[in-house]
């Protein structure tokens, strides 16, 4: 065990599954020489050479679509999407191929194919790059997508996707690469995917969020229960699968919820947990459930993202409000 | 393969050409009599399924589907310079003769298009890719196929089958540059066939020829007569070899024509120029093979009858089979999505079970 | 007034705004000699001639991206995408583009642009042209979507979308091209984006649809009806705009909600109607919103289709399920 | 345009060049001395800037940026062979000198890298496309404007920018298609300066050069030295003539090199080779044109002194006035999304004022 970064624990994740399975290979923009534009990747062209770590050309489209064809011929291809919007040039290899072809070859071929993104706002990215564009992918049956908040769950949970047979989207946040910090076991390990984190109990309400919200909510939530107010905060970590009964139990429990997301209001993933929170626990509610998002428009530049990505004040305030005026 | 590559030249390039049609040769095949009637026996067969599955869609009893009517040299010719046992295929949509000669059972092909997603099942051992229906999305997962075999030190291939006008995709591009880069040992076989649904091929590009754009990628570039299965496998068989032997990647442009509907569902007459159409019709490459093989003296009328009835049996056969096999239940939505598949969806896969155990 | 298909009555209406207005001009694959694979173009080639309908190579992202050019060069195009699947093709254009160049531009370039796709599923379409994905579209700020379930509307709501001046989605059902029929002015007019329609007045629980859904739906009612059921049928045919005030007020009315789509369930349009539902009528709410959905799973080749689409039986069964246990 | 028009060889493709480095001619350049005179202004410029600008962003006081050191002879002499009254540029993110040129204020730039949203604001009459950070995601939009000029019976074209990397994406290959098709008035012009970040130009493509590319659209390529402010104008303003004329589409490519970080965030010496980098850097485009001017005796030192302090007067006052703007508060987010605004966006932009009121 030791204190890591989140990026720290991603590149020893990958260094590890890569000497312990020679399948692997890393593939992306600038993954090699330049170990990725955030160094996810460092050192490992030096240690595995270039025929596992690779440089490709400038192409999301045909980075994830040969990526599906190293799998089918028996690699574990682990794909670096430089930034999360860009797969939306990818987004037909992602949606209609990555996502199916288990089903279209009826079993044929398995997909054991990871793509990390860097993904979400905060540290004044240019346009396009910081969107939190996860609900694309939760509505693609075939997918798995995960979403770690801790740089232990970044390890864990990325060496699990590796491991899986099925295609995973791994969600990076890339607010928290250096700023998240925790502690990782040294050696490999596996942290399976659908179990959600409970970062803090509590009594009064329960506050959903996943990757760089985790953190930003667990801060407020220090900042309610001085104001009295005890809530429990759940890390959702894997958004599919996704830990339907770990949510409903705390729900249960609080009577009161709220969903706090990165991406604009309407039909981001926020949407997808209230309609399953109020199907489980009807009964339970006391308050109709928070919607904490950014508005439905685009991700702005730099100078007034901190006006548009939901942060602490806003989530002490509304939660606040929530549980007085359901008091 | 020096003979057939796409050569920087100011003129416009004469597709590569072995036979005429009328059986004359122009050249020295590698071929077999042994492949030719094997091949010929795949043209035949897929013809006679077009015709018995086209038939039995308009009486409602099949599904929408694409004939291969008027390419089956092209297709047959490049697929018979495959070695299944090693090298890859993914097709399009158009090309069912290479995926049975590579072991992919025409019952699967026709439940398919009878719209049971069994149909997809492709055989263990089989090295083939689902048939694909959004154009040219296959292109690149073949370039991935063939690097990955490169990587792991196999002497396999892949060969990738897509129309002219799945070659105005982004796919295209992207995957034939990549193929470029890391030298994959792949085919990009593209069947000009003069159409894109309606579209004609004037509408796709302005180029004078597809091949021309493999100067753009640093790979091979070849024109070949795509209704001569001889001057097809030839130009195949050479790129497969090249690719073999770490050469890297080829696109091979066959200049065919689509002498049926582009589906069941579609009306030619509304688009078509019937003098075009006949002008193709005339160089059938069916009857292009069999005039070789009766000039050659080794086909009589009575082999190609009986080809033919063997042909009608066995897609009968498969015919009947496929639909002998009972309709899916619900189970066939959840089968093979996920290796592991969620609590989610496996509570869903019950409640569906539970819904039509109760109609 | 006369009865026209749905197929019918967009016809009309393009070429009426096309002889209106000579900057609107058609593009799409097939969409000139042959008029379009359902035909919606039948015609128009030859009254307007190559310049304004034109056949295009085959490749969605740059008829998407070159219909934003044709736009801010002056002209108004209607592009018609063959069937939305196609739109993943072309997903970069349509999520990044079309959706901010006014944003990006700060209100230099308008976006006057129209994109017709057919969707759906119900009519045995082969792989990947079936599938339901408003949602993806509907998470897309900037992008206005439309999804009218009537041949009146269908006329109405598309001269309104080539009148506007943002980029509108216009989603038309295709197995209702030729299915739906009703009374359709001869002349011009307009319907006005960001109004629902109510198919069918009821007091025992609000039923929320849109595209062919809604036509579904509104059969089931009648069955209800007979059971003693009163369901109140809305059909949402604006996506965005959408209509909030009205689908409030009529669960206030009710007090039960069920939102029926095509798509999947986790994550569809009916998740985040179920999320404001909630929100604006919590206190009104005597059981948890139903929702009826297709499974998570990829839509399937058409024999097994009809398991997959939520039919009248599901509606009529799950419906008064909800009405009876929450009576 | 046949001078240049890339002509099917087997023998790679030279740039074409009009100037040496020390100043030398080597051919006829048609920009006159007073357009090189404004040009050279236009690339001090923005030199002058960018080095103001990435000592303001090491000091926290401005935004990540790229900037366009070494390429300014690529971007200012193409864009001198348009005319801003009538033509389009559809830019990526490296061309400063082409958007000024064209009319984008300088101030509205800084402000654009400062995160400012209003600094993405056009101004009305400037037909300029917003930046691009999407790469090639302008083409195809470039190429649907110059269409639609045409169908509407201007003679006006469309230029667009874009680098090396971003011409492996799909969208460079449906656009110049397309292009070819429509004989669209545009100019696709390709700078290749040798990187995509990190990435060579050896992975980014295998072909011999970008320019042969366009023989698989049936338009006409181009090879052009980028660091030659005389020989670029010259392509461009062929290219310019041919599409205004009805001549169609041109892919040019510029080879030229970013001698500069890929931006103010990156960190070359992880990748580049200093050799070469310094290869390039002797090859400054405008030293070149000094180099020139000297020659015929028409600037000297004081002239370059000069114009040095005029620039950076200019710069200053530009970064001024966009730091004196202040901080756009959350009507920023709301503004300009639609023309339209649906009622929900309506009353999100009054939560959003109420709560900014009282925070
Ligand atoms: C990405 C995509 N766009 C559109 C379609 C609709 N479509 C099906 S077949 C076809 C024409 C294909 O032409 P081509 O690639 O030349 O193949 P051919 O049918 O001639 O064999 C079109 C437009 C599709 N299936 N996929
Ligand atoms: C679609 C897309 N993919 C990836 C990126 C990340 N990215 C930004 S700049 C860049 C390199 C661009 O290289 P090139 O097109 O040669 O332009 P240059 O920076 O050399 O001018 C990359 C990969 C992006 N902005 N857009
Ligand atoms: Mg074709
Ligand atoms: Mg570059």
């Amino acid at each position: 065990m030791s204190d890591k970064t989140m990026i720290e624990a991603i590149r020893e994740c990958l260094r590890q599954e890569m000497e312990a399975d020679s399948r692997v290979v890393v593939i992306g923009e600038d993954v090699g020489r330049l170990g990725g534009v955030f160094r996810a990747t460092d050192g490992l062209q030096a240690q595995f050479g270039k025929n596992r770590v690779v440089d490709m050309p400038l192409a999301e489209g045909v980075i994830i679509g040969s990526g599906i064809g190293l799998a089918m011929s028996g690699l574990r291809p682990v794909i670096e999407l430089q930034f999360l919007g860009f797969g939306h040039q990818a987004f037909h290899q992602l949606g209609q191929q990555v996502a199916r072809l288990r089903f279209r070859s009826q079993g044929r071929h398995s997909l054991p194919l990871v793509i990390r993104s860097p993904y979400g706002g905060g540290v004044r990215t240019p346009e396009l790059h910081s969107d939190a564009f996860e609900a694309f992918y939760t509505h693609t049956p075939g997918l798995k997508v995960v979403a770690p908040a801790s740089a232990h769950d970044a390890k864990g949970m990325l060496a699990e996707a590796i491991a899986s047979d099925d295609p995973v989207l791994f969600l990076e946040p890339l607010k928290g690469y250096r700023l998240v910090k925790d502690d990782v076991p040294d050696e490999r390990f596996r942290t399976p995917l659908g179990k959600l984190r409970v970062m803090r109990e509590g009594t009064d309400v329960t506050l959903i969020a996943w990757s760089a919200a985790s953190v930003m909510v667990n801060q407020a939530a220090e900042i309610l229960a001085e104001r009295g107010i005890s809530a429990e905060v759940l890390d959702l970590r894997s958004l599919n699968p996704l830990d339907v009964d770990g949510i409903t139990a705390s729900v249960e429990k609080t009577g009161r919820a709220a969903v706090i997301q990165e991406a604009s209001f309407t039909g981001g993933f926020a949407s997808e947990i209230i309609a399953t929170v109020q199907e489980h626990c009807f009964y339970n509610l006391q308050a109709p459930i928070l919607r904490i998002t950014a508005p439905d428009t685009p991700y702005p530049l730099g100078a007034v993202e901190d006006l548009y990505v939901p942060d602490i004040d806003r989530v002490v305030n509304e939660v606040t409000a929530l549980v007085q005026e359901s008091a | 393969m020096s003979d057939y590559r796409f050569v920087p030249s100011d003129e416009p390039v004469a597709p590569f050409n072995l036979l005429a049609q009328d059986g004359t040769l122009h050249g020295q095949p590698s071929m077999t009599d042994a492949q030719v009637f094997d091949a010929l026996r795949y043209m035949v067969l897929t013809r006679t399924f077009d015709e018995k599955a086209t038939a039995l869609q308009r009486q409602g009893r099949f599904g929408t589907f694409s004939s291969v009517r008027g390419q089956e040299a092209s297709v047959v010719g490049s697929s018979f310079a495959l070695d299944p046992s090693k090298d890859w295929i993914a097709p399009q949509y158009r090309e069912l003769p290479a995926l049975l000669r590579h072991g992919y059972p025409l019952e699967n092909f026709a439940l398919y298009f009878m719209g049971n997603p069994r149909g997809g099942s492709i055989p263990e051992g089989v090295n083939l890719l689902p048939l694909q229906i959004s154009l040219a999305a296959q292109i690149p997962q073949a370039t991935g196929v063939a690097w990955g075999l490169k990587l792991q030190g196999s002497d396999g291939v892949a060969l990738t089958y897509f129309g002219d006008g799945a070659s105005s995709e982004g796919d295209f591009h992207e995957s034939l540059n990549l193929a470029g880069v890391v030298k994959a040992p792949v085919i990009f076989f593209l069947q000009n066939n003069g159409w894109a649904i309606s579209t004609p091929r004037a509408i796709q590009t302005a180029a004078r020829s597809f091949a021309e754009r493999a100067l753009g990628y640093g790979i091979d570039g070849v024109v070949v007569d795509g209704n001569d299965l001889l001057a097809v496998y030839e130009v195949t068989a050479a790129a497969v070899a090249k690719a073999r032997a770490g050469g890297g990647a080829t696109l091979i442009e066959s200049v065919t024509y689509r002498t049926g509907a582009h589906n069941t569902a579609d009306d030619p007459s509304r688009y078509i120029d019937n003098d075009e159409l006949a002008a193709w019709v005339a160089k059938d490459p069916i009857e292009r093979v069999e005039n070789y093989l009766r000039k050659k003296g080794v086909w009589s009328d009575s082999d190609a009858q009986q080809l033919r009835e063997e042909c009608a049996q066995e897609v009968d056969r498969a015919v009947t089979a496929a639909r002998a096999i009972p309709l899916p239940t619900s189970d066939a939505l959840f089968d093979h999505v996920y290796a592991d598949p969620p609590a989610l969806i496996q509570q869903q896969r019950q409640t569906w079970k539970k819904r039509e155990a109760q109609s």
